[in-house]
């Protein structure tokens, strides 16, 4: 892992840029230089202007200043297909796929194989895009649409496309936020491989403990501005974050043993589904985060969703507080206090449309209803100030579209929506994707609190430690069985893992 | 606050293509900005009006609705049967005509929230139920109001003791201030743009989205069932072959005032001001005597521009 | 000239003529066409100013009388005014006399005494007279059937009730199987025509009741190549009509008297502007037209192309 | 590949609802399963079918296209200028006619892509305008083609001997074979899908969204051009004041073969279909000779209980 220091020219260097949108100064005069043959991680708070800086690389803004080299030679970007064409590539933290269209005619849009020049040649698309998953080792199928995937499936896929363009320059925005660490592991190899003296990799990510594993160097940002580059092997964890948020933040802890209340606030039992979930069973308690571990694919999701009703179930009961119920929608489910915060930020968690006040008061709005009928919306923006306060969510004011917030601050948005519902039950599926580490332990800290405050917490999460560090008991799962239920103090990364690989034995996913 | 500044700056100035259009006829024509023309045009919107707003609604949601051209016709020959056949109190059967239109109006919500027929075809069978039945019903003739002559007063009549200010333009404006106020400081607004940016995501923050859809389509209906009552009292007569193509010309103010057929973005005022556009602009090319082929091509190049400019205002905002 | 204090000076024309505004039931189609070219005609001849409006199809009661209404606000010197439906019409007329503004019915009646006159062709009789020819071509017995323009317009209806009650009263032992409407569209008569020629192999005779959908008739026939196997009679001109006509796949048809509605309309104006006396109907008239008297002079003059 | 397999056996199914109506028709009229018939049905269907073709396209993109209508009958009208007025030979008057259609799509695919104007106002505006220019150009009257016989068999006539199988049908089955091709083989079609379901990142991804939508609506734009030349074949003449109200029935066949009106989705086997279900159903009411008001309420039933049927199946597939 020498990186090539001496190499005089950067292959990318970026000086003076900046970037305004209405209202917010995105970059101030921002530099970066990415050197040949590194892994260059670029870090800071939510908001800091990670991504914006990418999206220039990517062609999608124009810079209001600032100058690019690549290799030296001054250039401008006019699209995203010229910066294709210069070699940079961008895998988006937002997805940027076509739904209906299939996995290889996403990779490859664009760039379609023809035969003859007129027609397009799908067996080739689908041949091409095969190599490419076995290069890669991914097994997905590529005549399979897009929509159906599950998010880590889309993350895999955005990968590929981006790795299947040869280019110099790779840019990762947070690729490893909805992967697990299998997954995770797959990626680095990836990135080793795909790095040679002639290529470099921008790395972006919330996850310190990944930086020393992957990175040469570490540029910092922080509120639209040039902090610091460092070393990585030089620096510590700590000095990074506290260069970041500026201010030092505590180590990570695991909840000691704790009482547990006797009382089963929700109870599942012989749960399945037509597609994958069989049989499964298990009791959430007053007062309890219940971890879900589990690997790509495991059910996760597939059973938070059948709980909240979200989508029909085979057979199995739930039984809140005693008694037996039927839940035909979220409605209902809200309707007895469980609320489900979705994976899928962009596509079930916020309404991009619509405003961070809005947005936040969605699941409470009846309540914000005068005697009259009419809304309160002094009140509204009271709430939503409070929680923009609380979740220190990076918005100019509460009317900000959630469209123009930055990925980690409109999941910041989606958790201030089920804090603000006030849920006895709270099912958050990988509520901590995207969000920085001073804000993961302000989350932390605020879960802990609900649960202090007697409410349930189902916490799925692909990030093990996080599951470790805040879980009561950790649920297992794996091919939508539910292969065991842990307390915390036996727990450790190996026996999780241990559950959470053990197929069954015809090793089927039918 | 800076940006609800702004936001009332651009609705003013979605007012600009409105007020260059009315400069223009009142300089090409004298006889254009006479109180006569003026009520006429305002009146002549009413009717599609009252449909655009109703629409304003589904059409936020992500949602269409062909229906409401027929449903219209429904409701007018509705009227003749409260009315005329079955000889109720006034007051009664303008209720239960609008009652009607929201029957309609429910009809539609079920079959779009509940059997999740896209909005499209949902609305486009009752496009042509309603065409039939008001055909069937009225047994292809006109139904008059002979017994109750108050009845066309409704639309035309003048309630404001000394000036000439059709009652139906009056309702029009109290209806439209209404359904502002729904669209934006209720609950039913509320939703109503909350499912028309994101269906699954509102869904999943515990909204029942089927429940609110349904109340959507039937609050729509209402104002079909009254631009029903309206067309009949300004016709003094149920028109039952009527009302096909009144859809499009709605829409079409819906979507002039800025409304997006995407859902999640609309406005009342945007809805009135297309919908005075659309009126402006045929009756002022009328009184031009501009000829009849001449005048489509005109309309249809003045939306184009008009639009045109909004979109480049906005762009600039 | 100068009508009434009230109507001086119209934004239009600028000049002094007087200025007559004519409202339709249509204009896109050949026989309003027709109704506008005898308007025009007279507009000359007279030296008036004329418009001439109509809506998009004979359901549009309410687009018509917004054209009244704005014809009105145009404070015309008279109006000439084919009522789709009159009753609703009321007000409008109402408010034309009380403007001292002359109205001229044409086309059809006007049910209200405000018109001065009316410039019609009855269309019941004339339908009646379709119908006697139909009973000559096809016999005392056999199975005809109807393609109308319109199920609610008035000269939809009395186009089909004419020939409706003459065959009833007179032929009993024909039979109408069957009546539909294709909204004088072309292309959606044929295809409907098409439809009740397959249903009734043995049928002996159909009417169009204008001129889309005669038109449609005769491509239906053509189409299904029954050319010469059943009687077609039409309604209306145009070129397509009278070529059917005179190639023999239509025995003939029946054609008001368009160019004159218009003409006798202007001219009825311009004489109630002067003051003269006016008879409560002038009849234009219809004629019965087939190969053989396609040529005369007198059928040539009412035939438009 | 499982997911291929099931695709197909769902594509069968689709033309179950058809398949009903027919068979229905059948048991209910003998007359109505005669060759003569069915081809009638089937030249009844190439009108519509030809528009819903090119629009099924434009709706895959997420757009929406009105002047097919009036777009239809100006080609007609203009095939009229080049055949009869200008006197060009056949092929030559009929190959410009249908680019003449090309070009109207190139208007409106500019206006959407370039000037971002919604599909909706900028093919309503294109509707108004053709409609009128109609008018203008044939000087609100027939244009026949006297000069040229040969050109009323382009429809109607029969090229195969022996049988009497319309031309008109065997275009459309030829044309409906080409869009299947071109939605699923080419760029075009790839394209097509690709900006219907997201338009963003298909720009993201490097492909030219404003000239690939411009390159679409003009390509539809031809269907609509041939669709009038087929017109003025069957009318033997370009008939001025027809066209609106074609656009609906179109879109609604492209709809209720399972297109969705959101983007992203649809097949032209879809359209086909629901373009035949339309055909039949008018024609066998008409065949049973049920009254025509309540015709227009049987079309809504079936067209809603068709797709709710598909939707059922689909949901279980
Ligand atoms: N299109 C836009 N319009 C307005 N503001 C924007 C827009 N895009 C980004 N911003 C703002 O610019 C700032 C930087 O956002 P950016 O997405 O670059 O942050 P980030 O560092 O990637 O954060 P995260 O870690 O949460 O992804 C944020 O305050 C964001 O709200
Ligand atoms: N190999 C696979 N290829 C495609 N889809 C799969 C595969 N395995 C599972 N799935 C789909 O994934 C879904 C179950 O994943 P779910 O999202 O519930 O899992 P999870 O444990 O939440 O994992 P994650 O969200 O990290 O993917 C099911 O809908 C299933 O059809
Ligand atoms: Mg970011
Ligand atoms: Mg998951």
């Amino acid at each position: 892992m020498t990186p090539a220091t001496t190499t005089k020219t950067a292959l990318l260097h970026l000086s003076g840029v900046s970037k305004g949108f209405p209202g917010v100064q995105a970059l101030d005069d921002v530099r970066l230089e990415l050197r040949h043959g590194e892994v260059l991680a670029v870090v800071g708070e939510n908001g800091a202007g990670k991504s914006t800086l990418m999206k220039l690389l990517a062609g999608i803004y124009t810079p209001d200043a600032g100058t690019f080299r690549l290799n030296g030679e001054e250039f401008s970007i006019e699209g995203p297909r010229h910066a294709q064409e210069l070699g940079i590539a961008i895998i988006h933290q937002e997805f940027n796929l076509m739904p209906d269209l299939t996995v290889a005619q996403n990779i490859f849009i664009g760039r379609e194989p023809r035969s003859g020049g007129v027609f397009l040649d799908d067996r080739a698309l689908n041949r091409s895009a095969q190599e490419l998953f076995d290069r890669l080792g991914l097994t997905i199928d590529p005549a399979e649409r897009v929509e159906h995937l599950t998010v880590a499936r889309q993350q895999m896929v955005e990968i590929a496309k981006a790795l299947s363009f040869n280019a110099k320059v790779l840019i990762m925005d947070e690729p490893t936020a909805a992967l697990n660490d299998a997954e995770v592991e797959v990626l680095f190899e990836l990135i080793q491989r795909f790095r040679t003296p002639d290529t470099g990799v921008i790395y972006i990510s919330h996850r310190m403990d990944e930086l020393a594993r992957i990175s040469d160097r570490i540029t910092v940002l922080r509120d639209g501005r040039y902090i610091d580059t460092l070393e990585t092997a030089t620096s510590t964890v700590g000095e990074v974050i506290s260069l970041m948020v500026g201010r030092t933040i505590t180590g990570e802890q695991r909840p000691g043993q704790v009482q547990r209340s006797p009382d089963v606030v929700l109870s599942v039992a012989g749960l399945s589904t037509k597609k994958l979930l069989k049989n499964v069973g298990f009791e959430l308690h007053r007062g309890e985060i219940l971890g879900f571990a589990g690997l790509m694919g495991a059910g996760r999701t597939e059973l938070a969703r059948a709980i909240v009703g979200a989508d029909p179930i085979e057979s199995g009961r739930i039984t809140v507080d005693g008694r037996e119920v039927q839940i035909g929608n979220p409605a209902e489910a809200a309707r007895l206090g469980i609320g489900y915060l979705s994976e899928d930020r962009k596509r079930l968690g916020v309404v991009l449309e619509q405003d961070v006040a809005t947005n936040i008061v969605l699941s409470t709005l009846p309540a914000f209803t005068s005697k009259v009928g009419f809304m309160r919306d002094g009140a509204i923006i009271r709430t939503a100030r409070d929680f923009i306060g609380r979740l220190r969510i990076k918005t100019p004011s509460a009317n900000q579209l959630v469209k123009n917030l930055s990925g980690g601050n409109q999941q910041k948005v989606v958790i201030a929506k089920w804090l603000a519902k006030d849920c006895d039950i709270l099912i958050f599926d990988e509520p901590t994707r995207g969000i920085d580490v001073g804000a993961k332990d302000e989350i932390y800290a605020l879960l802990e609190e609900l649960a202090r405050q007697g409410k349930s917490i189902i916490m799925i999460s692909s990030e093990l430690p996080e599951v470790l560090r805040m879980s009561h008991r950790i649920a297992v799962m794996c091919e939508g069985r539910l292969n065991a239920v842990l307390d915390n103090a036996e727990a450790t990364q190996e026996i999780v893992m241990d559950y959470a690989t053990r197929f069954s034995a015809e090793g089927t996913v039918s | 606050m800076r940006s609800r500044l702004r936001g009332q700056i651009q609705q003013l100035l979605a007012f600009a293509s409105l007020i260059a259009i009315v400069v223009f006829f009142s300089v090409a024509n004298d006889r254009f900005l006479t109180w006569a023309n003026v009520t006429g045009i305002l009146l002549a919107a009413t009717v599609t009006g009252l449909l655009a707003l109703g629409t304003t609604f589904v059409i936020i949601t992500g949602g269409i609705d062909l229906s409401i051209g027929t449903g219209m016709t429904l409701s007018a020959v509705m009227t003749g049967v409260f009315l005329t056949y079955l000889g109720l109190p006034l007051w009664l059967g303008v209720i239960l005509a609008i009652l009607f239109g929201g029957l309609l109006g429910l009809i539609n919500g079920v079959n779009v929230a509940v059997l999740k027929i896209p909005p499209f075809i949902a609305t486009l069978a009752m496009m042509l139920v309603a065409a039939g039945l008001s055909l069937v019903i009225s047994g292809t003739a006109p139904i008059y109001f002979k017994e109750t002559p108050d009845f066309v007063r409704l639309a035309t009549g003048s309630l404001i003791p000394g000036i000439r200010f059709p009652n139906g333009v009056l309702i029009f404006i109290i209806v439209a201030i209404i359904a502002g106020v729904v669209l934006k400081k209720t609950l039913l607004g509320r939703y109503t743009f909350s499912i028309g940016s994101n269906e699954e995501a509102t869904e999943l923050s515990g909204v029942n989205v089927t429940k609110w859809k349904i109340a959507i389509y039937t609050f729509a209906g209402l104002f079909t069932g009254l631009a029903g009552v309206l067309l009949a009292s300004r016709l003094s007569s149920a028109q039952p072959a009527l009302g096909m193509g009144y859809e499009l010309e709605a829409i079409a103010a819906v979507v002039i005032g800025g409304t997006s057929l995407q859902g999640g973005k609309g406005s009342i005022v945007g809805t009135v001001i297309g919908a005075l556009i659309m009126a402006v602009l045929t009756n002022g090319l009328r009184i031009m005597s501009i000829p009849q082929e001449w005048q489509s091509v005109a309309v249809g190049a003045v939306i184009l521009i008009a639009v045109y400019l909004d979109i480049l205002r906005r762009k600039n905002a | 000239a100068g009508g009434g204090g009230d109507g001086a000076g119209g934004g239009d024309g600028g000049g002094d003529k007087p200025y007559i505004a004519l409202v339709s039931k249509g204009f896109q189609h050949q026989f309003w066409q027709a109704v506008k070219q005898g308007a025009e005609q007279a507009a000359e001849e007279f030296d008036v100013e004329i418009t001439f409006e109509g809506p998009d199809t004979e359901a549009d009661v309410d687009q018509q009388l917004q054209q009244l209404q704005t014809a009105l606000d145009k404070g015309p010197d008279a109006i000439g005014f084919a009522a789709l439906d009159s009753q609703a019409a009321g007000p409008y007329l109402q408010q034309a006399q009380d403007a001292g503004i002359p109205v001229i019915a044409f086309d059809s009646g006007v049910d209200s005494d405000i018109p001065v006159t009316t410039a019609a062709t009855d269309n019941k009789a004339a339908a009646a007279e379709a119908a006697k020819h139909m009973v000559e071509l096809v016999g005392d017995t056999g199975k005809i059937a109807l393609v109308v323009h319109d199920q609610t317009s008035v000269t939809g209806i009395d186009r089909r009730d004419g020939f409706v009650e003459y065959i009833e009263e007179n032929a009993p032992g024909i039979e109408i199987v069957d009546i539909q409407y294709g909204g004088g569209d072309q292309l959606k008569s044929t295809d409907l025509a098409k439809a009740i020629l397959q249903a009734n192999p043995d049928l002996k005779g159909i009417y169009g009741s204008n001129e889309g959908s005669a038109i449609g008739v005769v491509n239906a026939v053509t189409e299904l190549g029954l050319e010469g196997k059943l009687t077609v009679i039409g309604f209306d001109s145009g070129q397509a009509q009278i070529d059917a006509i005179t190639d023999g796949l239509m025995a003939g048809a029946i054609t008001q008297n368009p160019v004159g509605i218009g003409y006798e309309t202007v001219k009825a104006a311009v004489e109630a502007l002067d003051g003269k006396e006016l008879p409560k109907t002038i009849d234009t008239g219809f004629f019965w037209y087939d190969a053989t008297n396609i040529d005369d002079p007198e059928i040539q003059a009412v035939l438009y192309k």
